[in-house]
């Protein structure tokens, strides 16, 4: 198992450095300039020379190796300079933002806590409601249960998220005025009062992402749950006199869990990636919506820096959710 | 290498294995009657017909495509005529289904939003199942390929899509603008981008199943014939992994249409004035409380569509697993 | 002199400055404002854009603003400098200002003459890449006479010489801080950058670049009872129609920016009484360029450059049957309500510089339009309903940027295009593209690789004069200048050039306003470009926001310091 | 009952008929057989024949759709277990009758330890706590012969091949010291060394524990060597039913004669030809109006197309369902 | 024993081995090999059928398709017709698929369900032949009449046949193309009792019609002693003994022969209550991890030491009767002279007689 882990993490490191290579060449490739932003009155001369302030007068190469410097050493290591007030990578220069000119590393700090929090969220209310509904929709196969589910997953699964929010906007935030149709990104939990507060605004955008994740989810865990039911062992578990919740809920579902779980880990990734639409449906300003921000003003470091660092999350979740794979299904052991 | 002894007598196959055998029981006794010989299809079809959902939705499908593929010759209204006198009237005889803020026919636009939409979802899935199946394949048939072939996936896996594909559409549009028109274009490369960024599950799938498959007895009899790398692929391969494609295409179809409307939302879909699903719904949204039924129509027909197709989806699954076949 | 009607103007509207009913500074609690786009940095010497500007000038602040009338007010400056009170010199060489006396940063130190003679540098730093340079254009130096006497010089008599330090686009910056950001470096002092300190009502607590500032009074603002509001929030990001949601239907927000919807749309939102839209009009005009030059790509290099004269479009004829095809109040009605008029005219304000002498347009004329094509010899020889000449077709390519009503816009002219005969193909182009001024990109407006394309445009402050030169022989975009250039649609004549030099010798406000009228005309007679609309800014606040003087010719929110809660 | 003794399970009349999309497949036709303490009844047929439904179907471990329990009677002391609610069953189940299934490969979960599920009876239908289950448990493996058995409890069921994990099955079917064990197949699956050595260890425990066993297989040696009495099932029914000696020795019904001489001998005379049962073994689909066997049989004639024949005492406890009489090579008059 | 001419070998296997790798460890190298089949060596006369018996998992069915050259060998010779086939080339080998087949056990796997019952008995035709369409449709109605096969079928689907028949298309397939060496992989292992004399039988009736040379692969050791002429035993990727059928069956050298023969049940109450059993302790070790010496010493009731320390050699120890015992080692000669009198080598010739005189006995 360890050997594995180690295996894969080392494995990881050339698909990654691939991965990098990719996004920087794609990137090069788009029409981008960071002078588009500054504005027509400044002249070109005056242009170049600030292209060059950003490093951009040098050969592709030399960028990509710089940028790499910059994403693997040198921002850990101001991440350790926050945390543990050193100043290993001071004088450095940073992966700067061409749209702000700010560490872009700093931004996506300031907006992860938001996704996490509606993202993340959405993802655990989803999965807390996937999973019971995929099990009783297997375990009464073809029910009216099971059809209502069936209809209502693929529901979830067909609107699309711009529609979803707005509707719910225009229900909840000004028909019935219960909750913010903004998300107030400032906003501190401190207290009850304020936690209520950060419930009520988080509502519509976890049920719009829920409803969609869960749609996922339950309709997975609904197969795996059939691919199960169907196993010999259940009937050896009836035949030992086991009642219908001890072998749906102990033996059933522990198996079926195998491959759900590892979905999940699968799925975490997407939530630092944030959900694009969602995200800008609700103003929650969190890394999707600095995304497509970043996209739209060719801020081509912020781009690069957010794919690249959602590939390495997906390389990693991918790692972890096959290393859980091992973990939680005892007859597989790597090696 | 496996010498195990297969012969179970599992109770619940029981009744599932003897019907087949039925059919030509009397194999020494030719006098005996016997059912006529049975496609297999017809077997599918059978099965298919008891998924109510299934059926409902192939059928609410086909008269989706029907719709939207004739419908413009029979409602010949033009979708970009602007009739200003005409703006933002609810539903009459004229126009069955309202017009919006210009005046413009909304069931005129609402058919050819359609066309637009469902062939970006066909071809899209078209092209996204043609790689995933090749790459699948050859990576399951070929071991020396199998590696590379499943890092390559692994790759595109852990590409960020979304990201890349808006990215993409920022680089492409204007070369294929140019070259196919703008609508042409956009079209080429929304259908090329969510092909392409869509395949890996389909190969995965492919390639599991082909290595199943390659274990199967009647690969190696295909071997022990003698029977080359090509043939073995499309005789006997190809065939056999038709079931998790299609419904891989089901998935694949409602996935393009929805990724489109997502494009168009985030303003990298097609020229606004060209009408699909995605935009018609979008432009609409803000709208939403003065005009419902602008929502409503599109917002039903996406869904409309992707529940049918993913009700085909289910029971074609079902349909071709010869496990749930019997029941 | 229209000069005092300016200052008698400017001295009302300090008079007139609410005497509301707020008691002390910081009483009103929290102020809720949202731009549906968010600001990415809040130094607007390093972005031109709008967002940037205006969120920037709740904290630091010019010597002088242009309130709702385009009216100038003395700001940081005690008084407006003439030439009748000796600011400025005789040979308009040179304008002295005064600040106010007992002005201090919100860290507490005075505010200086040297502040401002760092902003010049700042700002004219040749690797600074300042947004707002222009306004120090001419100007050969800043001095600080004394520690409140700033004296600006030019190197040529400028008759208007209220550009620097004027409005919001030109304000001061803390010379303490700015201190190690000069050149080059600018961009580097993120600190800065994202919190500048400033003379304004409110200074930063903390600022999210693309997403939202929050602000707090500023304990040493100068006028003690002011702001009212202790707090506020400034959030970006979304769409128009939510941030009008947000203030007129939900109530979450006092304040939207820019809500340029479907007016049904924003009348069906004021209707649940929650707020209320406001528009102010100033210099902004939705106009369609007549490209002048052929964008056909077979000419390569030599696409859309002055090289190469246009195939039709540089008949006025064409230009004007286009003109009279458009049936300007629909197009008002249908995408602007009352934050539009139609107009004829390209400077439709101030109103001393408005012509009246193009006002035909405002009628259409569908026959009319297809008569002057007739007569100008272009008729429809094949029966495809397209007209052509010697050859030659009348189709053209319409872009302009993404944006739901431009698009209604599009989709209706070229209806009425087609009606005339001429062929219109569409196209749009995503805003950020259209005006991003990337040479790299074929698709800015700059480049205008169409036959016609469609936007606004406007000038900050009250004189025309620098906007009216953009349409000079030398400002036309092309290859050598990096497609850098004003005159989009590349018109060119010497006659025009002439009195562009001659406007900025003239002093006097009606022989400006003369200049002014003529070269107007001129354009519009030339066809090369077809207004539209005038448009207004509309926005929204909630009635429970009192002081809002919506302003279009400076920051909108620009006395934001006098804003308060309306009880009740 | 000769030796008077009451039987433990007595099943009557059981009919089972399972509902697919192309109709009925009746499984069980009126099968009728009883159980006594102590001893071990073979069951015998091929697959299909319905000897692993029959069992199935007397505790409700049936799938249900498709299966239903039509008609009959299962008493197992006092109760009439097909007229039980779920609840009795399931305290039957496990406690009093135990199972063993063929595939010890798939019917054990694969997610818990041995110990698990071995604690699992143990803790619900006696009662035991941890320590006290698991000490039983450690008991129960050492008495099927699995060797370090207190270590081995949190193994999990692949880390045991196939034979010790057959040994794992019969241990959780003996568990709650069950006064029946139904063993459906125990030993298809496994090589015939592993097989001897479990047949091995169920004669030493029958001496042990003195549990009646039902024991259900196809091959007619795994019952010459270990049955008390053997029931032929084929189409849905008991067609011959004799104690072992008598069945093999003197084997009237032609489908059991036919059997025993399918199979080569591993002794003495080696014959040029195996003898077969040409054809292929009926599809019910609908209850049997006439003998299911007469298709194959060799010896068949009018009265085998009219009726169903019914279980003709042919000698002491023997009994066999056919008309024919082996003896006078004509029909039986019965 | 008559032993006048020696009959063909059709096929020889010299030290034929099938390793699989296994790859471990960070780097995934190669660290060790499953040894399924570890230097095994037989030849197989033309006309004869050679049984290979063994558990589960003793390399039996490995061997078998490696003698086909499904599995590219990792060493040793395998010779059809004299010629070394064990290290062609894929295109190579395809000129002379048509002379060896093979049945496969699962009927039901082994052919595949979207074909019909002409276009798999026919695959070989289009492979290996130019024939006409017409012509093929002959052969495989052809075909299907050997087999026993109703013509009317032809257009079926396989999963519209019992087991028994759908073996019947599987045997039907390996006769197209005429070949000399067929290898039956466990051909009735997945059929029901009263099915499997059908097939045995018409395996051997096909025998005789078409004096086809099997490999049957089985562990059915009372069908093999039916059907096969000589039988080799398998244990842990090797022959631990092979010998004429009667000499195996009524002498068995090896322990192992021993016990499996003895653990077989017998279908008779009377005789099964007399039979001694050698019961065997414990489980196959794994063929990735043999143990030291004799690969049986673990479970060997009659373990030596010498067992544990030494491969015992396979050698023969009477004619054409081969094992590999350090029980051996002591009496050659003594085996020898007593295996001679019951039992010779049977060739296929003699076959008729060779049983008649079995019954004699």
């Amino acid at each position: 198992m360890l050997t594995f882990t180690i295996r894969r993490l080392l494995l990881a490191i050339p698909t990654l450095l691939l991965i990098s290579l990719v996004i920087f060449l794609l990137l090069e490739l788009a029409p981008g300039d960071p002078m588009a932003q500054v504005p027509l009155t400044v002249p070109p001369e005056v242009k170049e020379k600030m292209r060059q302030a950003l490093g951009l007068g040098e050969p592709v190469h030399i960028r990509y190796l710089k940028w790499i410097w910059q994403f693997f050493v040198i921002e850990p290591m101001n991440l350790i300079d926050a945390m543990f007030g050193t100043s290993l990578a001071e004088g450095q220069l940073r992966v700067i933002s061409w749209q702000t000119r700010s560490p872009v590393m700093d931004i996506v700090a300031q907006r992860l806590p938001q996704t996490l929090w509606v993202v993340g969220v959405a993802y655990v209310v989803a999965v807390l409601i996937a999973i019971p509904i995929g099990v009783y929709s297997a375990y009464k196969q073809y029910s009216w249960f099971d059809q209502a589910g069936t209809f209502v997953t693929m529901v979830g699964f067909s609107v699309p998220p711009f529609f979803s929010g707005v509707l719910v906007i225009v229900i909840f935030s000004v028909n019935l005025g219960w909750f913010p149709s903004i998300y107030d990104t400032t906003h501190r939990v401190t207290d009850w009062d304020s936690f209520v507060v950060q419930l009520k605004q988080m509502i519509m955008p976890v049920m719009v992402l829920a409803l969609q994740i869960t749609s996922q989810i339950s309709r997975f865990m609904r197969a795996s749950m059939l691919d199960n039911l169907g196993q010999d062992y259940v009937r050896t578990a009836r035949a030992k006199g086991m009642t219908e919740s001890t072998v749906v809920l102990m033996h059933v579902l522990r198996n079926s869990m195998i491959p759900v779980v590892t979905v999940i880990a699968l799925g975490i990734p997407s939530i630092f990636g944030g959900a694009i639409i969602t995200e800008q449906v609700f103003k929650v300003n969190g890394i999707g919506q600095l995304l497509i921000t970043a996209i739209q003003a060719n801020d081509m470091p912020m781009v690069q820096t957010l794919t690249f660092i959602f590939a390495v999350l997906i390389v990693l979740f991918n790692l972890i959710a096959d290393v859980l794979y091992g973990i939680l299904d005892p007859r597989i052991r790597y090696d | 290498m496996t010498d195990t002894d297969d012969r179970r007598d599992d109770v619940p196959a029981e009744p599932a294995a003897n019907p087949a055998g039925a059919g030509a029981a009397p194999a020494l006794d030719p006098a005996s009657t016997y059912r006529a010989p049975r496609n297999q299809w017809l077997d599918v079809w059978d099965q298919f017909k008891s998924h109510r959902g299934a059926l409902i939705g192939a059928a609410v499908f086909i008269l989706i495509l029907l719709a939207v593929t004739i419908g413009p010759y029979i409602w010949t209204i033009d979708p970009t005529y602007i009739d200003i006198r005409a703006k933002n009237q609810g539903p009459t005889l004229a126009h069955p289904l309202g017009t919006d803020q210009l005046g413009r026919d909304t069931l005129s636009r609402m058919l050819a939003g359609g066309r637009v939409s469902i062939a970006v979802g066909l071809t899209a899935m078209a092209l996204s199942i043609l790689i995933g199946t090749v790459i699948g394949v050859i990576a399951g048939y070929f071991k020396r390929l199998d590696g590379p072939l499943m890092r390559f996936t692994d790759l595109f896996l852990a590409l960020p899509l979304l990201p890349l594909l808006l990215v993409a559409v920022l680089l492409f549009r204007d070369m294929l603008s140019k070259t196919f028109g703008p609508e042409g274009g956009v079209f080429i490369l929304i259908v090329s981008l969510i092909g392409i960024t869509s395949w890996m599950q389909t190969a995965r799938i492919v390639r599991g199943d082909v290595l199943a498959l390659k274990e199967r007895e009647f690969v190696l009899a295909g071997r022990s014939i003698g029977t080359p790398s090509r043939r073995m692929i499309t005789r006997h391969i190809l065939p056999n992994v038709l079931s998790p494609i299609m419904v891989s295409a089901t998935l694949g179809i409602a996935t393009a249409i929805i990724t489109e409307s997502a494009l168009s939302f985030l303003g990298f879909g097609f020229p606004p004035d060209f009408p699909t699903w995605g935009r018609l719904l979008f432009d609409s949204v803000d709208r939403m409380q003065l005009y419902p039924e602008r929502v409503i129509w599109p917002g039903l027909a996406i869904s409309l569509t992707v529940l049918s197709v993913n009700y085909i989806g289910d029971g074609l699954r079902d349909a071709l697993d010869p496990r749930i076949r019997g029941r | 002199m229209k000069l005092r009607t300016l200052l008698l103007g400017a001295a009302a509207a300090t008079a007139l400055a609410p005497v509301s009913a707020m008691a002390e500074r910081g009483s009103d609690g929290q102020l809720n404002i949202i731009y549906w786009q968010a600001p990415s940095t809040l130094n607007p010497f390093l972005s031109g854009g709008t967002k940037e500007v205006e969120s920037a000038s709740m904290i630091i602040e010019p010597l002088v603003r242009f309130d709702q009338d385009g009216n100038m007010v003395p700001w940081l400056a005690a008084d407006i400098p003439t030439l009748e009170n000796g600011g400025v010199a005789e040979d308009l060489k040179s304008i002295t200002w005064t600040l106010k006396e007992g002005i201090v940063w919100s860290d507490g130190t005075p505010l200086t003459a040297a502040d401002a003679v760092f902003t010049w540098e700042y700002c004219t730093h040749p690797e600074g890449g300042c947004a707002q340079s222009s306004y120090f254009d001419g100007v050969s130096s800043v001095e600080a006479v004394d520690d409140l006497t700033i004296k600006v010089s030019f190197t040529e008599a400028k008759p208007f010489p209220y550009t620097a330090f004027v409005g919001s686009e030109s304000p001061i910056i803390q010379a303490a801080q700015f201190a190690d950001c000069l050149g080059a470096k600018a961009p580097e002092c993120t600190e800065a950058n994202f919190n500048p300190i400033g003379t304004g009502p409110f200074m930063v607590t903390e600022f999210k670049p693309n997403d939202v500032i929050t602000l707090e009074m500023n304990p040493n603002f100068r006028e003690a009872d002011k702001p009212a509001f202790a707090t506020v929030v400034f959030k970006g990001g979304g769409d128009a129609a939510a941030a009008a949601r947000s203030v007129m239907e939900t109530g979450e927000f006092d304040y939207a920016w820019n809500l340029q919807l479907d007016p049904m749309l924003l009348d069906e939102m004021q209707a649940k009484g929650l707020g209320t839209v406001v528009s102010a009009f100033a210099t902004s005009v939705e106009r369609i360029h007549v490209n002048q030059t052929n964008p056909d790509p077979s000419l390569g290099e030599g696409r859309a450059t002055v090289d190469n004269p246009h195939p039709f479009l540089t008949d006025p004829a064409i230009g004007k049957a286009m003109s009279m095809a458009i049936d300007r109040e629909l197009l008002v009605e249908i995408g602007y309500g009352a934050g539009g008029q139609p107009t004829c005219n390209v400077l439709p304000a101030p109103a001393v510089y408005a012509s009246t002498a193009n006002d035909g347009c405002l009628v259409q004329d569908i026959e009319g339009a297809k008569a002057v094509l007739e007569e100008a010899g272009w008729t429809d020889t094949d029966g495809d309903g397209i007209r052509d000449k010697d050859g030659v077709k009348l189709s053209v390519l319409y872009q302009t940027s993404t944006n739901a009503v431009r698009q209604d816009t599009q989709a209706l002219v070229k209806q009425w295009w087609e009606e005339i005969g001429i062929e219109t193909e569409l196209r749009n182009i995503d805003a950020s593209v259209f005006f991003g001024g990337d040479p790299g990109s074929p698709d800015t407006f700059q480049k205008f690789f169409a036959d016609v394309e469609m936007y606004t445009n406007n000038f900050a402050g009250v004189d025309p004069e620098a906007y009216m030169a953009n349409w000079r022989c030398s400002e036309i975009p092309g290859p050598d200048s990096q497609w850098q250039g004003s005159n989009i649609q590349r018109f060119c004549s010497e006659e025009y050039d002439a009195l562009v030099d001659e406007l900025s010798k003239t002093a006097g406000i009606d022989a400006r306003a003369a200049i002014v009228k003529q070269m107007n005309d001129m354009l519009m007679e030339s066809y090369s470009i077809i207004p539209l609309i005038w448009r207004g800014n509309p926005s929204a606040h909630a009635n429970s926001l009192g002081g809002v003087m919506m302003n279009d010719w400076d920051s909108e929110i620009w006395n934001i310091k006098d804003w308060y809660r309306i009880d009740g | 009952m000769p030796d008077g003794q009451l039987p433990v399970l007595d099943v009557r009349d059981l009919k089972t008929v399972f509902r697919t999309r192309r109709g009925e497949v009746h499984a069980v036709n009126s099968v009728s057989f009883d159980l006594k303490p102590g001893e071990l009844l073979g069951v015998v047929g091929e697959s299909g024949s319905g000897k692993s439904v029959t069992m199935m179907s007397l505790i409700g471990l049936l799938p249900s759709p498709p299966a239903e329990v039509r008609d009959g009677q299962v008493l197992f002391g006092d109760n009439d277990l097909l007229k039980a609610d779920e609840d009795t069953l399931r305290a039957i189940r496990g406690a009093r009758i135990g199972f063993v299934f063929q595939d010890p490969m798939t019917s054990l979960n694969p997610v818990f330890t041995v110990g698990y599920q071995l604690m699992e009876p143990l803790r619900k239908h006696m009662g035991l706590n941890k320590k006290a289950a698991r000490a039983r448990a450690q008991e129960l493996l050492e008495l099927v012969g699995i060797p370090d058995a207190g270590r081995r409890l949190k193994d999990y069921p692949h880390q045991f091949s196939g034979g010790m994990r057959q040994r794992v099955m019969i241990a959780i079917a003996l568990a709650c010291d069950p006064e029946v064990l139904i063993a459906d197949e125990p030993t298809t699956a496994l090589d015939v060394t592993i097989q001897a050595q479990i047949l091995e260890l169920v004669k030493e425990l029958r001496q042990k524990l003195g549990m009646a066993i039902v024991w259900i297989t196809h091959d007619l040696g795994v019952i010459a060597g270990i049955a008390d009495r053997v029931m032929v099932m084929y189409g849905g029914q008991i067609v011959e039913h004799a104690p072992v000696k008598e069945l093999f020795g003197n084997p009237q019904h032609p489908y059991t004669r036919a059997l025993l001489g399918t199979v080569p001998a591993m002794h003495g005379t080696r014959e040029a030809r195996l003898r077969v049962i040409e054809g292929q073994p009926p599809v019910l689909d609908a209850p049997p109006a006439a003998c299911p066997f007469r298709a194959r049989c060799t010896h068949s004639f009018e009265r085998c197309e009219r009726e169903n024949p019914p279980r003709i005492p042919v000698g002491p406890l023997h009994d066999a369902a056919c008309f024919w009489n082996p003896a006078t090579g004509g029909p039986r008059d019965a | 024993m008559p032993d006048g001419t020696p009959p063909n070998k059709l096929v020889e296997v010299y030290d034929l081995k099938m390793h699989f790798p296994i790859y471990g460890g960070v780097l995934r190298r190669r660290v060790g090999e499953v040894k399924a089949v570890d230097g095994v060596s037989f030849d197989i006369h033309e006309g004869e059928t050679l049984g290979l018996v063994g558990e589960s998992g003793c390399g039996k069915s490995t061997c078998g398709r490696a003698v086909l050259r499904l599995y590219e060998v990792t060493d040793g010779a395998v010779k059809i017709e004299g010629e070394n086939i064990a290290d062609w080339s894929a295109e190579h080998l395809r000129k002379v698929r048509p002379k060896m087949q093979m049945v496969f056990q699962d009927p039901q796997a082994s052919l595949n369900p979207r074909m019909t019952v002409a276009s798999i008995i026919g695959e070989p035709l289009d492979e290996h032949t130019r024939q006409s369409k017409k012509d093929k449709l002959n052969r495989v109605y052809h075909l299907m009449d050997a087999v026993g096969l109703n013509r009317d079928f032809a257009n079926r689907y396989p999963h519209e046949f019992s087991g028994g028949q759908r073996q019947r298309i599987g045997i039907a397939r390996a006769l197209a193309l005429n070949p000399r060496f067929i290898v039956c992989d466990e051909p009735i292992a997945a059929l029901d009792v009263s099915i499997q004399a059908q097939v045995v039988n018409l395996l051997e009736d096909l025998q005789e019609e078409f004096g086809l040379t099997y490999l049957f692969i089985s562990h059915d050791l009372s069908m093999v002693r039916h059907i096969a002429d000589r039988v080799a035993v398998m244990y842990l990727g090797k022959i631990v003994e092979l010998a004429p059928r009667d000499a195996l069956y009524d002498s068995p050298l090896h322990p192992y022969t021993q016990a499996l023969l003895s653990a077989v049940p017998e279908p008779d109450p009377s005789l099964e209550a007399r039979t001694e059993r050698i019961i065997l302790k414990g489980d196959v070790p794994s063929p990735a991890n043999p143990p030291k010496g004799c690969n049986f010493c673990t479970r060997c009731p009659q373990v030596m030491d010498i067992c544990r320390q030494t491969e015992p050699e396979y050698r023969e120890v009477a004619p054409g009767h081969f094992t590999a015992c350090h029980l051996q080692d002591g009496q050659p000669q003594q085996q020898q002279q007593q295996q001679a009198t019951d039992a010779g080598q049977p060739a296929p010739a003699q076959r008729q007689e060779q049983s008649q005189q079995g019954e004699d006995t």
